[in-house]
């Protein structure tokens, strides 16, 4: 096993992280950039370095160097970063620094979106149904054909792209063509290569993830499904597992492509098999995500395994040491994506001085953040602050238990989602287990009450705006300095 | 007595304050001619943002912004309009056409120019933080008379990025 | 089910209730009184009322009163106050209101403690070896003959006591004519009737207790064992569930024999039957608990079950809903007992203005508490302010993430014996899961570490120390009043 | 410079400071002569009761007590002594023999009279406290010259409780 892992990443997951390598009984050594050097992650692991480099955590050639000082046997991508980067894996590999992932030549075929979902086809797989590679749009007519082919809404994609960048989404044959061109443009932008496809929209949609662990020895094991369908914006705010929406056939059938899937592309180490599912049913392959997801803590919470650890135990080259029949997948586990984010600004970010917080307890309730009092979220990084999981023995005692977590939960001094996502976990549709990538709960900040809960927050309001206008202020930074006073509780009246 | 209009959502009261001074832990205040008994438990307490009462044997844990615009509770997030009958001062005024930075950021693209109409809604400029693009939108119909950044910019909070006439 | 119930309790046990019953959608009502208007319990609660009266939560009238004008259902005792009081649970079934917790002829008949034992003994269930009544201090040599039969040490105790007041452990023939004078001037003071008896003492023993759950159609399962012998003074500091010292033989012999004890006395609701077992793995039964118990939670971790919830429906009249086949017990539980104790006073109680609390997060890790940022720990209660438990699938994980959970525990502005319960969970008979009533971790306050340790503590100190003796002291009520500066993380050098 | 002579648990360690401003975020101390880098990421943060400081790449949280008698740390608490080279003054002087109440409470038993003669550790009253009994102890051996205190009496945090000659 390994002695020292180089946490090549920040926030939650390196929090995270460090957290297994600690129960593991393995040195962590952290990074960080000026503006996190109180955060966290830096405090927890066992020795930190400086990260002073123009490119951060894409920094190749920096972090390698730390890697190496550090004499670590070992590097942590975490998630985003450097995860599918198969030319930093291949430089780690040179190193003799295990990256804790799939080898370089894995993340680099996974890397080939469409070169993967060919092979999937090739195979046997469902995949979306899309068109060949459209070299020229001046053949608008065959393009429409093709489109007509697919049935609209249909989607110009990159042939090099992944990460949906470049992509458009056409709902009537009348944008086709300028939908093509623009598209073609922004492909040559951003990867050199002005190649487009089409592919069918599927909307709406359920995004389903399957867990795999494998060894590289060939076994392979899955920690069921997750689903990812409920999203702000691009955002996937509350996530679940099991999929409300399969039958126990489906699931099966699902479970059984995901695993011969990663067993056609040879895959080894913790990665992700991805599904879209339209409303009849049908499921389609779109993509193995080769890393730890943001959401591999749901499967966590009903396999009772700790995929970090297996992920660095697989790395280390260990077999998984357990079959399938080993794996009980057992309850209902949701997690909502707490985020620094304004709704009364559109929710736009809100970093600042986090003042207090205050963190939901009791059974089964999980929490994953790099807040603590008097932090600091910094500008610099992306405004996911906090993940809040719970358990529950099915799907509805999980979804009360989130709502009474979320209810326990304060954040003063910076703005947060928080109340996006309880919207989001009592909307109908939600509460059916019937919603699909088409569902956004509601953007609105306002809520609605009855008139005596009305009357109380306005007279609430009325003392707050009251005490805070008023000339008499409280001695806070008194009370602060001197540490507790009895008396304190109570001012005279 | 201080007297306040406070509107909550759809909701409108008329409370009158100052029986006891502020910041008594034992409170009456007057609702639309009635007196409740308000117990504020943690008047004198450093969180300034979060504040508890006990309303008639209900427990009250509310937060409020700086600007009296919304009140956050357990029961969600509700708009919030407070209107000081005994003060001449109204709350800040919003919406003159100035459009500030929400949030510090660097500007990556401006759609606009100096003169052009805009709707409501139509967005002016991408401001980008925390790694996230962020579209600044006309807060109201208009012309924009002033362009006040240019792209690549690194703007600090509240600064002017146009103005709307 | 019932709509509303009364919490007859306070602090962590208080908040963990109320969110079971928020769970369930069940309104609550917390009682308070004024050292504790601020606290979590009574911010939770849907409403809440003051309880102004002399004896507090032991004031039965006071209590009773409050549940009938607030038209509760069903009342909660909590753990300790009224939990074992027949009389009061017989005026709560008159007044129409559900006591949660065992019918009060059950709580009466477990309340007579030698009477309990001696129809378990008749029943031929193995108690502790015991005399008859002793009657008569003068006739000291037939009290010793019984000793000398027994085997020393013995304990002398009060026929009538619980709780063990009274009771004396006699190591030595030549100390007993005295203890049982003692014993007896005592038994007659707070029990008003001399008559004391001589029981074995069972030493080093491990206390085991096995949780039952029982409908009122006789219906009973159990949830397995918890074991509670690491103690400090006379407290429980570290529990784990199961127990490290039974084989599975022994320990599928005292889930039968606590199952059937449970039946011999009619038991309802929920509880615990609780064992002494000696060196040998001779056990033997000793008493009931009619009520729900701080370890309880362990329990929760391994069967996955709401035990509160179990309870809450069991009165309410519901049936059991599941066989013993149903429980599965996973992996491995422990708890700690955190306090409010200052390590350098000899554990006196420490309460106080709570400046700052950091508790820990991640996987299957639980916090119960009623702390939050800046909340006093009264000093009119008892000092325990929260239970820190962890889950892991066998012992050594279990004990391991249980260290990583206390390491990022931070209690500012109060003492706690967080360090004692580190200590305790670090010692090798624990290490080893070989300890028993006779382990108590070292009481003293310190540590060992190697020079390079020391070395940069001592830096940290003198750094430490240097700024607080400086004149210039850094601005922080500015800071916490105007909220974040971007500035504020780096003072001008 | 400032000297400071640190003693921790066994370690006795010469420190010199001074070099920056007690509050910089960098740092350079000497200790037994040798310059080691100390950087303090929170040096302006309101939490004075736990620092944490980033010593040669190590991260080191500590928290101390007002009387710098104890040094808790998650790698355990130890004992801690500074002597302050350049003050004249030593760290308040304690055992004078007069036993103070540790915390507030009610006291339920005392167990020693005056002209008595205690030894070191022998109990001397009790006193209650968060539904505690708690011993209070002789801190060396002595004759109670005054006990201050009855049985039933309410006593407040420092109160002099009895004192040992």
């Amino acid at each position: 096993m390994f002695t020292k892992i180089l946490i090549a990443n920040r926030g939650e997951i390196a929090v995270r992280i460090i957290r297994t390598c600690r129960e593991m009984g393995i040195q962590t050594v952290a990074l960080y950039q000026s503006p996190d050097r109180d955060s966290l992650h830096v405090r927890m692991a066992d020795e930190c370095v400086l990260l002073d480099a123009p490119d951060g955590f894409l920094d190749q050639d920096a972090i390698l160097q730390i890697a190496v000082e550090k004499r670590v046997d070992a590097l942590h991508p975490g998630v985003g970063f450097l995860t599918e980067r198969d030319d930093f894996i291949a430089r780690c590999e040179q190193a003799g620094i295990k990256f804790i992932g799939p080898p370089a030549r894995i993340v680099s075929h996974m890397r080939h979106k469409l070169e993967v979902v060919e092979s999937a086809s090739r195979a046997g797989f469902p995949t979306v149904p899309r068109s060949d590679c459209v070299v020229n749009e001046k053949d608008i007519a065959a393009v429409g054909k093709e489109a007509q082919r697919l049935g609209y809404p249909v989607i110009v994609k990159s042939c090099r792209g992944g990460r949906g960048r470049g992509s458009r989404l056409v709902m009537t044959p009348d944008r086709l063509g300028s939908a093509v061109r623009r598209a073609q443009a922004e492909a040559l932008t951003i990867y050199g290569d002005r190649q487009v496809y089409l592919e069918k929209a599927i909307l709406p949609a359920h995004q389903i993830g399957v867990q795999i662990l494998a060894d590289n020895q060939g076994k392979m094991i899955h920690l069921g499904e997750r689903e990812g369908s409920l999203l702000s914006g691009n955002q996937k705010i509350v996530e679940e597992a099991p999929s409300p929406c399969l039958s126990s056939a489906l699931r099966e059938e699902i479970w059984r492509a995901a695993l011969e899937l990663a067993a056609l592309f040879e895959f080894e180490n913790v990665g992700t098999v991805e599904f879209l599912l339209d409303e009849r049913g049908n499921f389609f392959f779109t993509e193995i995500k080769p890393r730890i997801q943001i959401e591999h803590s749901l499967s966590e919470m009903l396999s009772r395994l700790d995929i970090v650890k297996e992920q660095i135990r697989l790395a280390a080259g260990e077999p998984i040491g357990m079959t399938q029949s080993d794996v009980h997948l057992l309850g209902w586990a949701m997690q909502c994506r707490i985020s620094a984010e304004d709704p009364r600004k559109q929710y736009l970010p809100s970093p600042g001085y986090l003042q207090s917080l205050h963190l939901p307890g009791g059974s089964d309730v999980r929490v994953d953040t790099y807040l603590f009092n008097g932090c600091v979220v910094p500008i610099e990084y992306d405004p996911l602050i906090a993940k809040l999981l719970v358990w529950g023995k099915d799907r509805e005692s999980c979804r009360l238990r989130l709502s009474r977590a979320l209810d326990e939960t304060r954040f003063l001094g910076i703005s947060t989602n928080l109340s996006l996502v309880r919207r989001a976990v009592e909307q109908p549709p939600f509460v059916a287990g019937n919603y699909s990538t088409e569902s956004s709960p509601a953007l609105s900040v306002e809520d609605t009450a009855d008139e005596l809960l009305l009357r109380d927050l306005a007279i609430a309001a009325a003392i707050a705006y009251w005490r805070r206008r008023s000339s008499f202020q409280p001695e806070l930074p008194d009370r602060l300095l001197s540490g507790w006073h009895r008396d304190s509780r109570r001012l005279p009246s | 007595m201080k007297k306040l209009t406070v509107q909550v959502d759809g909701g409108l009261f008329e409370i009158g304050l100052g029986i006891q001074p502020a910041h008594a832990a034992d409170l009456v205040v007057e609702v639309d001619g009635r007196k409740i008994h308000v117990q504020s438990p943690n008047g004198s307490a450093r969180d300034a943002a979060s504040e508890w009462f006990i309303i008639e044997g209900r427990p009250v844990e509310i937060s409020i912004d700086e600007g009296f615009g919304w009140i956050e509770t357990r029961w969600g997030t509700f708009p919030l309009r407070i209107l000081d009958q005994t003060r001449a001062s109204a709350p800040p005024h919003v919406g003159d056409g100035r459009v500030k930075a929400p949030i510090p950021g660097q500007v990556t693209h401006v759609a606009v120019r100096q003169g052009e109409d805009v709707h409501a809604g139509q967005p002016l400029l991408v401001l980008e933080a925390m790694k996230m693009e962020n579209e600044i939108r006309a807060p109201k119909p208009g012309t924009v008379a002033l362009v006040n950044v240019k792209p690549g910019q690194r703007v600090a909070l509240n600064e002017l990025l146009l103005e709307i006439q």
